[in-house]
């Protein structure tokens, strides 16, 4: 099965690198440093794995580990998102005085 | 194999929550569609973490123990996302910390968990391997540099012979590891070789960087992140975290490139060029006599001034001046001063960092002018008041080859008629090197405290108006 | 397999048409004519089902109507990469005179 | 299940092709990388096809036969692209038809082949029917769309009672079969109706549409022969051709979508319209008189002008008159007249069609203006020359609202100082609707075919400057 599905992983990848680089590319100077938050933010999605290592609890250890791969995820998540969030809030208000 | 009902939903929403992200990213494009890409971010986010709640192997005690991390991970997350604005590289660093930790804690829970199931492939000890090299490395990596930006540890690069190599061999060391157990699975006391030598790793890549390239390096690091996330999904075997974890690696890769054309230096240099060890040596320059000017004086000239332009720098986020330099740039307005204000790339501590102040002192982004725009206006500029920014307005970057950033696009300020030059000593800027135009004759110095000085500026130009009402 | 491989494929759709979006619309006016020629030949990768289909010999209908979607995909292979090329080359030699 | 060799060398292949098709289309979008685009797609194609051919299930005779119908292809292929270029919305359409084939076969043949080894799953037999419908209705379509620009196929649209709920009645009936087939996939009898109903809706679904809008319908068919080239991609479980067949397929519909803007349309109303019926009925205007030139008065006019711009349309094209168009610039430009090329999304037949034309006569395309600049400078034009334009010339899309094109942007020639019209009689254009530029004031027609037309004003120009000289 690993194998077996290697190639549509290497193909998610190749799509995704093309995706990501459009798509940064396009991001305004003006919000980079809201960008560096956001992707910041992104790639806690690791919380995916962390759950399921936490939640099949199959042994002391890895659950051990698990929960703290997800407090620390979830952190990200949290702080990422909000301080994006705060940081969009002053460029929105200034959208109309532009 | 057939899906249960349960698991089509899982990787629905995994479909669902991909999408959403790239959306999320699109959106980020203009300043009026950014929030709704926030909105984006968090309903991917949601999706993904319900879909993979649904999922069968998570047992009762398990929801528990998820919930408990997720609290905990809750209440240390809000307050990380109330630092204040000028310490938001550190936050960048550590959430790059956390977020390696995190791959590197699953990859070797992973691990650990199939070597006693026997359900070890070489393939899937060599992306563990790699998710672990990556996620490690970043860990203590990202650490040391939040480190080092909050000043806790020495910014000054620390060198010894044979470093590179070192390091190097450090990391091939790992790597011939990582084989050796992809050639036999059970030889499990390698794995923990792999993890220490990463951590390691991790330290003594950052030791040699000077603390004003660790921006830069906040960003190659920001890849390496999703690079590990990208192992992970091939570890577990999911697109979205391929996916998520491609994207974070763009954006990393793509904002240090961006870093270092602006400061016009190569990766290679930035990782192991050592940069800003020249510090004290340079520091050490003969002294040139320095015109300094009172607050009252700048109002003057400023408010006689037909053209201004001003150019904030680190000093400006330090100081948290950017609302005094709002009330100036009102007062002026007001007399009907054309004032613009000159952004460079890399102006502050990370990308962007000026505008995000300027926007949240309300000044329209209107006004905010890119270097390469606002320079050729330079020469009809009546006033230049730079703000606690240094190094972007330093002419040795045009002139002179010695200079550790000559090279570096830098915004001519020296070529205006007149420049007020706000800063709180001679002392050199991040670069750790001295700056001509301070000593220049048509500039002036304002010393002191960025917000205390603008402040009395400000006042000063209110006075006069309402003296001349 | 089938089912396994779905989400894997929904996956590649979905990112595909994020690249297909992105990059065509950053394709120039200019050369709206040799895009459609250009997309032309490149969808003609139905050859590849084609050819497997006919290459399997499994009977004689799978054969007939394998070797003429050979046909079909390969003349458009051909004619649409030539004509892209013959139209470009206008272009090209434009460039300098810009 | 573990790959062979040979099967990863296949998958790596088609890993490759894929990146490589997306290369190709990022470089086409200036022109000086666009041909490295079309070298990156053909090595993409080489790649996939190589890979392919290792494919184990490949007997021996099947290599004979693939060769073979791979010859007759490049035999056919080679001549298909020498085409002039007034023919290439109908190739076009033809290589639409032919990709559409292809899927519908190759579904056919899955379909049978599944069949009697009894592999058909509910899921293979919908995707299978998806591939079918999308194939074969794009096959005749293309065709009947093909035969409507070759005008071998009356272009005015023929509609009846009740026509658009029969069209969808008919797909409907082919997505029910294809259901039934799907709950009962030996159903064997259903898979014929889908076929032959798929066949009919496709003849049906053009039958009503004018030759005006075939353009846009090209490309509508172009996203149709993507989709079904994704769907064959999930039937074969290939994913670079559902990469391929989504780039295609966005590439149709943003064409098409373009092409709706820029006429002011709606999809429903291009599909559904009826567009270009009113023909006969507008045909019939009033007779204001009509002011006529000859090619020397013409030259006269031009060579005195300051500011000159040509609005070339499809008449242009039909005459393959750039060359002379070529001329009268260059003849102009020598006498320091600024000539100016006004080019409008779709004048022509396709989009781009008219800079591929101007491209081919070595005009450089710096001269060439987009509508939207071109007209704010129409009101300082001394003397506009319309070579063969003229709905994307004609007042009515900006007055008229009874008019069908009403609301379609257009190039304000009527609003310079003179218009030169250049058109072989008073025949409407492909929207079938009389133009009031031709007998406005300020307008002279210089009747006769572009090409020679065109050719006599060059001549005219020259002689006088060898007078002059
Ligand atoms: N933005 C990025 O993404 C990025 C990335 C990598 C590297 N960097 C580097 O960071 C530097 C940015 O240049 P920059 O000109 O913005 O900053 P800078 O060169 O670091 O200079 C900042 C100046 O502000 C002054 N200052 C500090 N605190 C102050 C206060 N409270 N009030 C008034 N002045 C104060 C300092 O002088 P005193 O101590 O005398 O007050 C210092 O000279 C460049 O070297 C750039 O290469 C930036
Ligand atoms: N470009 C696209 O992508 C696209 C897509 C969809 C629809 N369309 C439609 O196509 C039309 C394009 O407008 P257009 O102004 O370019 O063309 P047009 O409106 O079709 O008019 C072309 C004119 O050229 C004249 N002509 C034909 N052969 C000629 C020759 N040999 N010498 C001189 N003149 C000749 C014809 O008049 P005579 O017969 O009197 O000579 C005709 O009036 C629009 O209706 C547009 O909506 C275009």
């Amino acid at each position: 099965m690993a194998e077996l599905d290697l190639f549509s992983m290497l193909f998610v990848l190749m799509l995704s690198t093309f995706v990501g680089f459009q798509v940064i590319q396009n991001v305004s100077r003006l919000l980079h440093t809201p960008l560096m938050s956001l992707t910041n933010a992104i790639s806690a999605i690791a919380v995916v794995g962390s759950i399921i290592i936490t939640g099949e609890q199959k042994d002391t250890l890895s659950i051990a580990l698990g929960a703290v791969a997800v407090f620390a995820s979830v952190t990200n998540i949290v702080s990422g998102f909000l301080i994006t969030d705060r940081m969009l809030k002053m460029f929105k208000e200034r959208e109309p005085k532009r | 194999m057939n899906h249960s009902l349960g698991d089509v939903v899982t990787q629905l929403s995994y479909l669902l929550a991909a999408a959403l992200f790239i959306f999320s990213l699109r959106w980020l494009n203009r300043p009026n569609t950014a929030r709704r890409g926030v909105i984006a971010g968090v309903a991917g986010m949601s999706a993904a973490i319900l879909g993979t709640l649904l999922h069968p192997e998570i047992v009762a005690s398990g929801y528990l123990w998820i919930a408990g991390a997720a609290l905990v991970g809750i209440a240390v997350g809000i307050p990380l996302s109330r630092v204040p604005l000028t310490a938001v590289p550190q936050r960048t660093a550590i959430s790059h910390a956390f977020g390696g930790l995190a791959a590197g804690l699953v990859g070797t829970a992973k691990y650990m968990l199939w070597l006693h199931d026997g359900s070890l492939t070489a393939f899937r000890v060599g992306v563990i391997a790699i998710e672990v090299i990556l996620g490690y490395l970043t860990f203590t990596g990202s650490l040391m540099a939040a480190g080092k930006l909050q000043e806790v540890i020495p910014t000054r690069p620390i060198t010894y012979p044979g470093q590179n190599y070192i390091n190097l061999g450090l990391l091939g060391i790992a790597l011939v590891a990582g084989i050796g157990l992809m050639l036999d699975p059970t030889r499990s006391f390698l794995f923990p070789v792999i993890v220490g030598l990463s951590l390691l790793f991790g330290v003594l890549l950052i030791i040699p960087i000077g603390g004003a390239d660790m921006p830069t390096v906040i960003s190659l690091l920001n890849s390496y992140a999703g690079l590990s996330a990208v192992a992970m999904g091939f570890v577990l075997e999911n697109k979205l975290l391929i996916t998520a974890g491609a994207l974070d690696g763009a954006s990393g890769f793509i904002l240090s490139v961006i870093m270092c054309r602006a400061m016009n230096r190569s990766f290679t240099n930035v990782l192991f060029g050592a940069f800003g060890q020249v510090q004290v040596a340079a520091a050490v320059g003969e002294a040139k006599p320095v015109k300094s000017a009172s607050a009252q004086d700048a109002a003057d000239y400023l408010g006689n001034a037909s053209r201004v332009v001003i150019v904030p720098g680190y000093g400006m986020a330090v100081a948290q001046a950017q609302h005094r330099v709002k009330e100036i740039y009102e007062e002026l307005t007001k007399r009907g001063v054309d004032v613009k204000f000159a952004i460079h790339p890399v102006a502050g501590r990370m990308p962007g960092h000026m505008n995000v102040l300027l926007a949240e002192a309300e000044i329209p982004y209107g006004a905010l002018v890119e270097m390469d725009e606002i320079n050729p206006e330079m020469p009809q500029t009546d006033v230049t008041l730079v703000v606690g920014a240094n190094d972007v307005v330093n002419p040795a970057a045009r002139s002179d080859k010695g200079s550790p950033i000559y090279g570096m696009p830098i915004i001519d300020a020296d070529k205006s008629r007149m420049v007020l030059a706000n800063k709180r000593s001679m002392n050199p800027g991040f670069a750790g090197i001295d700056n001509a135009l301070y000593t220049a004759d048509n500039t002036l110095m304002v010393f002191g405290d960025a917000k205390a000085v603008l402040g009395d500026i400000a006042n000063a130009l209110r006075h006069e108006s309402k003296a001349a009402a």
